[in-house]
């Protein structure tokens, strides 16, 4: 099975060239969508394949790679058409196939009757297909592809809707900001290349090669340089501070889009990129460091921002940006198998979350449609007590919340709380623990607050949209409800795989499926950090507490949006700038526009209107008026007078004879 | 046949042009056709050197007759291909008669002479990249100049004769300093004749190299064009008909870098390492300036043709990093360039062609009334920002990493923000054009390609996903020429013979060995 | 017997004379007057280097100046017939059709 | 009384000299009794006069030095001479192929035309191959004369009148200069002979004793500037060259040129080695003067005459380059340029005459809008003239200044050079400027007038040949000035 | 007393020639120029050339000044005003002073190096100085001399088709 690697990403290419050539004459709906999904579906199909053989296999043996043809070879230069199978990339070839079939499925229900319906699923086909080049990629090029490729389809997919501007400007920003991400990307490889080739003649850019050549990497230096830089590309791919502004703008594609890519997969590349290298990561201490602020970070400051958006999207999308902070702080801290593991319950719930918000809008747009009405159907401030009218969207997605909001027994409780564990007591970071652990605490509370409020909001109290719109609200067909019931069964499931040794009820598989691939990296810190022992009732005691945190959070928003509506507002109104400041996203975007876009059109106004026409051209054009100017001067003395003509040979006769004189 | 299939493909455009002569100026099918043909049997017959290719650094397909005997000169017909000539020269084949495809009905008037310009055109370039004989690519250098020179006025927009006048000009005045600087070292040399190869690896002093390598590299420099230089080509190529656009930036912007590469920096190779930091820095503000410029512009046409300027910085930065990578990623940028920038003009000329006007703000939204414009607009654009998986990335990716492992690192970590902004100034003006409302009546009424013009995009298509997805052909038959160019370009030799500086002053001939003092008497 | 140089400054000071003329005069047939000085001081050259070189040559060449002298009056004076049939003046300031 | 000394008598040095005056003389006669409207047969006539002088010029190409020399070296007909008399000739034949129209045009198509043009090519020829100060000085005479009454040939038009007088005026006052030059010279050396000048210079130390010789040589130097209108002894050229008739125009822009040139090269190169240093110097300042100058005003110009007046003078500039060089990369170069120049200029001078209206009429560079397309053959003609005068491949032009800039390079002029390719390169505009109006702006004229008479097109196939064969493959040609040149 | 004389004449032909380049009235230079043309005839005599001073006065003052006379006559020029006459004088003159200036400074450095022939005073007297002339011209000089028979037919054209009234 392992040979046929390289069919994984070629089933949704093969979907996307057939869509995108016939799809427009194929006029039917079905036929398009359904090849699409068979054909993520396939991959799914040889991904469970090839994860069944990788079990059936010694651990130390799961790793295999498939050159499919040299691709780039220039000098010492070598990068091959490649594909790597470990568990790591297994992992993500489920999560990626199996979420990604699912939510094509639902498209074709929640697309129905789009205009460019074939255009959709091509895109969504070719996503697909980047994002298994970028999971798959034996090298850094190969992942590069993937990850451009999935740049630009979230950026096509961003601009479905390209007849609206905001499409157009967020795919816009989507793409340039994942362009500075790559920027890092690029110099970061190019740092450990030139580093490795032109110190030990090493020249590789292949991950496994990399792996058994970071011995000769330096601790800290220019590896934390490269890392930096790759962590650059990360943020940008995943939405972490400062490039996250683009992934609430991004919510303007379809909602399964946003489930698919602005939340399971796309996003978590960089946790994934940061995974597959951490052999190096952990060598760059300081960077390790940095990841670990500036995930922590990210969490709390999205989770604030999403207390106060009212749109359903946009708050899951902050909410996004949040939990990829909760798994950078993961990488940060050097627990990648618990960061790894965030991310695929993420998967899961977040995926739930957007599809089930999505159905919620497909319903809410269907009937204001029918009333007539042309309030927002995305803003929560129309929507209540949904929960009777769609009672399985309902239930998913409640589960999926309670997931993200970390109660036991849920997948999100176990991911998170790891992640939270890991914070206080790895080795890493000394006193900057506490903090650490302090700041994912409270972003925790937050997140169960604001998606509380979230569920509050929209299934609970009285409905707020007219009457006449609220008899057409019903819940979405089968073909919408079936992934959401299947991703709230993972929701609440999935964690089981992962559970902490601490229960001690299963064994946690996942960080043993996983122990391979990070092996070396943690190696690597042994040599650096010595980790001490914490007692279990620390664990169970910070375990207790994060309940407790989830628990203070969800009453919270039981108060304010359930019992005493009225407290919102007269919080607002009590503290209106911080609320604005809130509401307007910490005014980042705005920061960003005086801080770069601006100036950048300034100058190139400049330079273009300053130096091209003025300097350079002033200076061409200056030349040949000058030489004009003389010429006309100069045929003057022409003035057609003979003694003047016999007044300059006289004078020339003097002067050379003079010349002469005085030479 | 070998020796003279470089002759024949050359000069088959002038058997073109000479039946042109014979054809009725008004009908212009039978015109279009022709040249058409003519181009495409240029095509054909230079096919047979990418078979024939043996995959070395020798020159190839060398045809060497004496021309001029005379005095102390001998200037022979010495054509020959190598590595590095020889995708240019099929570049040229292939980019023509999509050029002149394209010119079907956006040119009405005077077709006869257009299409002569064209074949003329050709057959400057076939040459002038053929050519192994400096003084014979001097020439066809020169005699290129003149069929842009006219295809420019005549059949440009409404600037056409300031442009094509400083288009001439700009050009001349760099190449008439290369005519001395040439002149000067064939001198130097010790006569013969001039053959390049004769002049490789010529001990010149640095003092002498460097000024030699100023004044080749400043004429190169205009046609690249490089930073300050650069101003003739947004006017040529805005004021251009469309294929004059395509040629001048798929094909003729080459002759500068070839010119670096063939001539500039392996002739003088002293003066390359003490310049490279110049031109390097050159070349990285070109990107940026060109991008930033290119960012706020309203003319479409003008944007891609600033575009090209960062472009071709990518090429200099990577041909002067002088290794293995950058070199070769030159060489294929120089290509990618020539496809997707021929193609972007093309498109523009398409949309020009339906509502002759450039202005972005004239648009807007078309991608819903031409959707197959749209679709092959995008991969265009896209292969121009150079996203993996297209040619552009390959050739882009290879200089940096070539420029980042060479001494030119804080260089290349520049240039890599360009790519940043090329993505911001090419989908900034994509949105513009293609997306939003399709509020303007005009617009309403635009009809898509139609079969002429998709024919002429396919095959441009199709090379920008080939040379993306494999490039290995394309780089592994250039690469030992482009290892031999670099130990020319790379060897440091003193000066073998100690020649006196260039005068300074101007009068008091210098006692160049090469002077011999009339014997006054007879 | 005189010393060369008091010929040589004669006519010397007579070249010099004529220019002036060419340079000041307005009227055609006076400036052709004035070359015919300087000729004539040219001759005087010849001549007394002849002499004094004890070389004949140069006054075969003053011979020959004589004629080209001869030849131009005849020309000249015919040009300037001409021009004064069309022009009514053969004044310099008159001859200025043709400028810049 | 002793014996008379019979001189050495040797008619094969002045063979075409000779031919040509006889049959200007016939002409003369011939003239008399044909009438005006068929003056064109006399031209017919003197054409068959220079194809006839061209069989001495070959025969007597490499002959041995005894054939060469004659009447005790006033002569020497070496390939030096031989190669510029056919330029000589050439020019003539070209001027003549077109001068009837022209003059049937302007009605003043009077016969004595012919013998003036054959005269002064005679002229030429004497100063080309004269080797005694006095055969050149006679030379340049004949030559002038002629071109006096050439220039005021139209009587009848002022302008024509005021071009005569104007060089008849200047031309004789730089005679004086000439003539007191050739007077110090012969003062300082005792003869007028230029081969024995040097030998005697030699021997003697002149050169560091008697001044004299220097001031002799700087005056000569300042004559022969005149001729071939150097700077500051240029301002001539543009007056005469527009009032004279066109055909005349074309002839004197090239041949008195080049004969100017033979002259100033033989007596510079041969009489004055010893000063080499001072009169290259002095050179090098004249061309940059004189190249410079001619472009820069020609700029300006409306009028396409007088544009290529002031070409023509950025053009003795550019050959200048070449004589500076003083090597024989450089002399070989003069004479191709001249060469090539006689072809490319008197063909633009042909195109002139046919879009050329009654009384200088339709002469300025704006009459020309859409000539191109309106006359594709004349037009591809005119440019192919224009880009050779710019100096652009693969035109004769081009051949013709890679030389001369060769030679100066080779010398160690490398400034020189430089300027001389700046210059040219700025010449470029002006050329071009003809060309946007021929092909760029749209028709104002339907130039239905213009008659193609088979004269004229015979000169303009002519030309365009002179200015494409040498320019593609120049080898042979090349090969004959060097093997022209006289050291 | 020989000096004298010669400084006298020489005054005479400075001063006329001065008055060519100073008389308003065309006529009166040209009677000037007469003047200077004899006192130049006077130093060929003292320069033992009698056969040039003879033609001196036959050809110039003869045949050239009395054609130029004539056409003075012909165009009945009237005098000119003084206007540019005093306007380019002072450059006409320092120009013409400069050129004095130089040659003499030249002539101050310069010596008699010229070849010397037989030509003597001796030679002229036996042979006579017209014969010897004659006889250079017609050996040494019989290409010049053929030349300005050409020469002469040039002129006479040009004079014809100038200025004869109808052809």
């Amino acid at each position: 099975m392992l040979e046929y690697v390289w069919l994984i990403p070629l089933f949704p290419l093969l979907g996307a060239v057939f869509n995108g050539l016939l799809g427009k004459k194929i006029k039917n709906e079905a036929v398009i969508g359904g090849i699409a999904t068979l054909m993520i579906f396939c991959s799914f199909l040889v991904s469970c394949g090839i994860l069944m053989q990788l079990i059936g296999l010694p651990a130390e043996e799961r790793v295999f790679e498939k050159v499919v043809f040299p691709w780039i070879y220039s000098g010492n230069f070598k990068a091959d058409m490649a594909f790597l199978v470990d568990p790591l990339s297994a992992i993500m070839l489920m999560v990626v196939t199996g979420v990604g079939s699912l939510i094509h499925l639902y498209s074709i229900g929640y697309m129905h009757g789009e205009e460019g319906f074939y255009r959709y699923f091509t895109y969504l086909n070719l996503f697909a297909m980047s994002m298994l080049l970028l999971v798959l990629g034996s090298n850094m090029l190969v992942m590069f592809i993937g990850w451009e490729g999935v740049g630009l389809c979230s950026y096509l997919l961003i601009g479905y809707y390209f007849h609206k501007k905001s499409a157009g400007d967020a795919a816009k920003k989507a793409f340039v900001m994942n362009r500075v991400g790559d920027f890092g990307f690029l110099i970061g490889m190019f740092t450990l290349y030139w580093w490795l080739g032109s110190n030990h003649n090493v020249w590789t850019i292949n991950f496994m090669e990399l792996k058994k050549a970071s011995t000769l990497l330096p601790y800290g230096g220019v590896v934390t340089l490269a890392t930096l830089c790759f962590f650059l590309g990360a943020t940008g791919k995943s939405a972490q501070i400062p490039l996250y502004t683009w992934l609430p703008d991004a919510m303007e594609g379809p909602t399964p889009v946003s489930a698919l890519i602005h939340a399971a997969t796309m996003v978590t590349a960089g946790v994934y990129m940061i995974g597959r290298m951490s052999f190096v990561f952990v060598k760059a201490p300081q960077t390790m460091m940095v990841v670990a602020i500036v995930g922590a970070a990210t969490a709390i400051f999205a989770a604030t921002i999403g207390t106060a958006q009212n749109d359903i999207k946009r708050v899951l999308a902050y909410s996004t940006v949040s939990q990829l902070g909760f798994m950078f702080l993961a990488m940060g801290v050097g627990a990648f198998t618990a960061g790894i593991f965030h991310l695929m319950t993420h998967a899961f719930f977040k995926a739930c979350l957007f599809l089930g918000s999505g159905s919620v809008i497909h319903a809410m747009h269907h009937a204001l449609h029918h009333a007539h009405s042309h309030d927002d159907p995305q803003d929560m401030r129309n929507m209540g007590g949904l929960r009777k009218a769609m009672p399985i969207t309902f239930a998913t997605f409640l589960v999926s919340t309670i997931a993200i909001a970390g109660i036991p027994g849920f997948s999100g409780f176990f991911s998170k709380d790891e992640i939270l564990w890991q914070a206080f007591s790895n080795p890493f970071h000394g006193n900057l623990n506490i903090l650490l652990w302090g700041t994912g605490a409270i972003a925790a509370c937050f997140t169960a607050f604001y998606m509380f409020r979230l569920v509050f909001m929209t299934f609970f109290g009285e409905c707020r949209i007219t009457a006449k719109a609220k008899d057409h609200l019903h819940e979405s067909p089968l073909v919408i409800t079936i992934p959401l019931m299947v991703l709230g069964f993972l929701a609440v499931f999935g964690g089981y795989i992962g559970m902490p040794k601490l229960l001690g009820m299963l064994p946690n598989y996942f960080e043993n499926w996983l122990e391979p691939v990070f092996a070396t990296a943690n190696s690597y810190a042994q040599t650096y950090v010595h980790v001490e022992e914490h007692g279990h009732a620390l664990e169970w005691g910070l375990m207790g507490l994060s309940v407790v945190i989830a628990v203070v959070g969800i009453s919270i928003a039981y108060v304010l949006y359930i019992v005493s509506p009225a407290i919102p507002a007269r919080f607002t109104a009590a503290f209106p700038a911080l609320h604005r400041a809130v509401f307007n996203k910490w005014y980042i975007d705005e920061l960003y526009d005086f801080l770069f876009v601006n100036p950048c059109k300034a100058a190139g106004n400049l330079l273009w209107k300053g130096f091209d026409v003025l300097v350079v051209d002033g200076i061409v054009d200056g030349v040949a008026k000058v030489v004009m100017g003389i010429s006309g001067m100069v045929k003057n003395l022409q003035s057609g007078y003979v003694h003047n003509y016999a007044f300059s040979m006289a004078l020339g006769a003097v002067v050379i004879v003079a010349f002469y004189i005085f030479r | 046949m070998n020796d003279t299939i470089l002759s024949l493909m050359t000069f088959t455009p002038l058997i073109g042009v000479l039946i042109l002569f014979f054809i009725p100026k008004d009908s212009h099918s039978i015109l279009r056709g022709v040249a058409v043909a003519v181009a495409l049997v240029t095509f054909f017959i230079s096919l047979p050197l990418v078979t024939g290719f043996v995959t070395n650094a020798e020159y190839q397909f060398v045809q060497d007759v004496p021309w001029i005997q005379a005095g102390p000169f001998r200037m022979n017909y010495h054509v020959g291909i190598d590595g590095i000539s020889l995708w240019l020269v099929i570049l040229t084949t292939f980019i023509m008669p999509i050029a002149i495809l394209s010119t079907w009905t956006a040119v009405e008037e005077k077709v006869k002479e257009y299409m002569i310009c064209l074949l003329l055109l050709e057959v400057g370039m076939l040459g002038a990249f053929i050519s192994l004989d400096l003084f014979l690519f001097y020439i066809f250098w020169e005699v290129m100049l003149i069929p842009m020179y006219f295809i420019i006025g005549i059949w440009g927009g409404k600037q056409k004769i300031y442009a094509a006048i400083k288009f001439f000009i700009y050009t001349m005045a760099g190449s008439v300093l290369m005519l001395v600087a040439l002149i000067f070292l064939y001198f130097k040399a010790g006569g013969g004749d001039f053959n390049i190869t004769r002049f490789y690896g010529l001990g010149l002093d640095p003092a002498t190299q460097t000024w030699l390598f100023l004044a080749f590299a400043f004429a190169f420099a205009i046609k690249v064009p490089l930073f300050p230089v650069h101003t003739w080509l947004p006017l040529a190529h805005t004021e251009a008909p469309t294929a004059g656009s395509v040629i001048l930036a798929a094909i003729m912007l080459k002759m500068g870098t070839y010119g670096y590469v063939r001539f500039a920096m392996p002739l003088f190779p002293d003066a390359v390492d003490r310049f490279t930091p110049l031109m390097a820095t050159l070349a990285v503000i070109g990107i940026i300036y060109a991008a930033l410029v290119a960012m706020v512009q309203e003319d479409v046409k003008k944007l891609v043709a600033y575009s090209s300027v960062a472009h071709l910085g990518f090429v200099m930065l990577g041909i002067f990093a002088l290794n293995q990578q950058g070199v070769s990623g030159g060489m294929l940028q120089m290509l990618n360039h020539g496809v997707s920038t021929g193609a972007l003009f093309l498109i523009v000329g398409f949309i020009y062609e339906r509502r002759h006007t450039r202005l972005i703000t004239d648009f807007g939204g078309l991608s819903k009334q031409m959707p197959v414009f749209a679709t092959i607009f995008m991969i265009v654009t896209f292969s121009s920002i150079g996203l993996p998986g297209t040619n552009g990335f390959v050739g882009e990716f290879l200089v940096l990493i070539g420029a980042y492992e060479s001494k030119l690192r804080w260089f290349a970590v520049i240039a890599t923000s360009g790519v940043i902004l090329s993505a911001v100034y090419m989908l900034w003006m994509f949105q513009r054009v293609m997306f939003g409302e399709l509020d303007n009546p005009k617009n309403q009424k635009l009809v898509d390609l139609n079969a002429r013009e998709i024919v002429i995009m396919l095959p441009l298509l199709a090379l920008i996903f080939i040379m993306g997805l494999y490039p290995t052909p394309f780089i592994e038959k250039m690469s030992p020429a482009i290892d031999k160019m670099i130990q020319q370009s790379k060897q440091k030799q003193v000066a073998a013979v100690t020649l006196p500086q260039m005068p300074a002053m101007p009068m008091a001939p210098n006692g160049m060995d090469m002077t011999m003092p009339p014997t006054m008497n007879k | 017997m005189i010393p060369l140089y008091y010929y040589l400054l004669v006519s010397a000071i007579l070249f010099a004379i004529g220019t002036i003329g060419v340079l000041t005069r307005r009227n055609a047939i006076v400036i052709f007057m004035c070359v015919e000085l300087m000729l004539n001081a040219v001759n005087l050259t010849f001549v007394a280097f002849s002499r004094y070189l004890e070389n004949i040559d140069g006054q075969v060449f003053v011979f020959f100046i004589m004629t080209v002298a001869a030849a131009e009056a005849a020309v000249g004076l015919a040009l300037m017939i001409a021009f004064y049939k069309n022009r009514e003046s053969i004044d310099v300031e008159d001859i200025n059709l043709l400028k810049w | 009384m002793e014996t008379f000394a019979m001189p050495a008598i040797n008619f094969a040095a002045i063979m075409p000299e000779t031919i040509l005056s006889i049959v200007a003389m016939a002409l003369l006669l011939i003239n008399v009794f044909v009438p005006s409207e068929q003056k064109a047969y006399l031209g017919y006539l003197s054409l068959a006069g220079i194809i006839a002088t061209f069989f001495p010029i070959v025969s007597g190409w490499n002959a041995p030095v005894e054939l060469q020399s004659g009447f005790n070296g006033a002569v020497l007909q070496d390939n030096f001479a031989l190669f510029f008399k056919v330029i000589f000739l050439v020019s003539a034949a070209l001027s003549i192929l077109i001068a009837d129209q022209y003059m049937q045009r302007e009605g003043c198509n009077r016969g004595e035309l012919y013998p003036l043009i054959l005269l002064a090519t005679a002229g030429m020829m004497l100063m080309a191959s004269g080797t005694d100060l006095m055969t050149i000085f006679l030379g340049l005479e004949v030559l002038s004369v002629s071109l006096y009454v050439l220039a005021g040939f139209n009587r009848d038009n002022l302008k024509s009148n005021e071009a005569g007088l104007k060089y008849f005026l200047l031309g004789a006052f730089s005679t004086g200069f000439l003539l007191y030059g050739m007077a110090l010279t012969y003062g300082a050396t005792g003869t007028t002979k230029i081969a024995r000048i040097a030998e005697y210079v030699s021997t003697k130390p002149i050169v560091t004793t008697n001044q004299m010789f220097l001031v002799g040589m700087l005056l000569m130097a300042v004559g022969f500037s005149f001729k071939i209108a150097a700077a500051p002894f240029h301002m001539w050229t543009p007056d005469v060259y527009e009032g004279a008739p066109t055909p005349m125009t074309a002839f004197m822009s090239v041949g008195p040129k080049a004969a100017g040139f033979a002259a100033f090269l033989r007596v510079f190169v041969i009489a004055f080695p010893a000063y080499r240093h001072e009169w290259s110097s002095l050179l090098w300042v004249l061309a940059v003067l004189t190249m410079t100058a001619g472009n820069i005003t020609a700029l300006y110009q409306q009028n396409i005459k007088r544009m290529l007046a002031y070409s023509s003078i950025a053009h003795a500039g550019y050959v200048l380059v070449g004589f500076t060089a003083g090597n024989a990369v450089g002399t070989a170069g003069v004479m191709f340029y001249m060469l090539s120049y006689a072809f490319m200029n008197i063909g633009a001078f042909a195109i002139i005459v046919m879009v050329g209206k009654k009384g200088e009429a339709n002469n300025n560079v704006a009459d020309y809008a859409g000539f191109g397309f309106k006359h594709p053959a004349l037009g591809m003609a005119m440019s192919i003239f224009l880009f050779s005068l710019a100096g652009i491949p693969p035109a004769a032009g081009f051949i013709g200044k890679f030389y001369l800039f060769s030679g100066a390079i080779q010398a160690g002029y490398i400034w020189l050079a430089i300027i001389g390719v700046l210059n040219s390169a700025v010449s470029v505009y002006y050329y071009l400027r003809v060309m946007v109006y021929m092909y760029m702006k749209d028709p104002v004229e339907e130039f239905d007038w213009l008659k193609v008479t088979p004269a004229l097109a015979l000169c303009v196939l002519v030309a365009v040949a002179g200015v494409l064969i040498p320019g593609v493959v120049p080898g042979y040609i090349l090969e004959f000035a060097q093997k022209a040149v006289f050291f | 007393m020989e000096t004298f004389f010669f400084a006298i004449v020489a005054l005479v032909a400075i001063v006329s020639g001065m008055l060519v380049v100073k008389c308003r009235n065309p006529i009166n230079s040209a009677l000037s120029l007469v003047l200077t043309f004899f006192c130049l005839a006077t130093f060929y005599v003292l320069l033992d050339a009698p056969f040039m001073a003879a033609i001196q006065v036959i050809v110039y003052a003869g045949a050239i000044m009395v054609l130029i006379v004539f056409v003075i006559m012909l165009l009945n020029i009237r005098t000119e005003t003084g206007r540019r006459y005093m306007h380019a004088l002072p450059v006409g003159l320092i120009i013409g002073l400069l050129t004095l200036v130089e040659i003499v400074y030249f002539f101050t450095r310069s010596g008699l190096t010229g070849a010397r022939g037989d030509f003597n005073k001796e030679l002229i007297e036996r042979v006579g100085h017209t014969e010897l002339i004659g006889r250079s011209m017609f050996t040494d000089f019989l290409l010049p001399f053929e030349i300005t028979s050409l020469l002469l037919l040039v002129a006479i054209i040009g004079a014809v088709v100038l200025a004869k009234r109808k052809i």
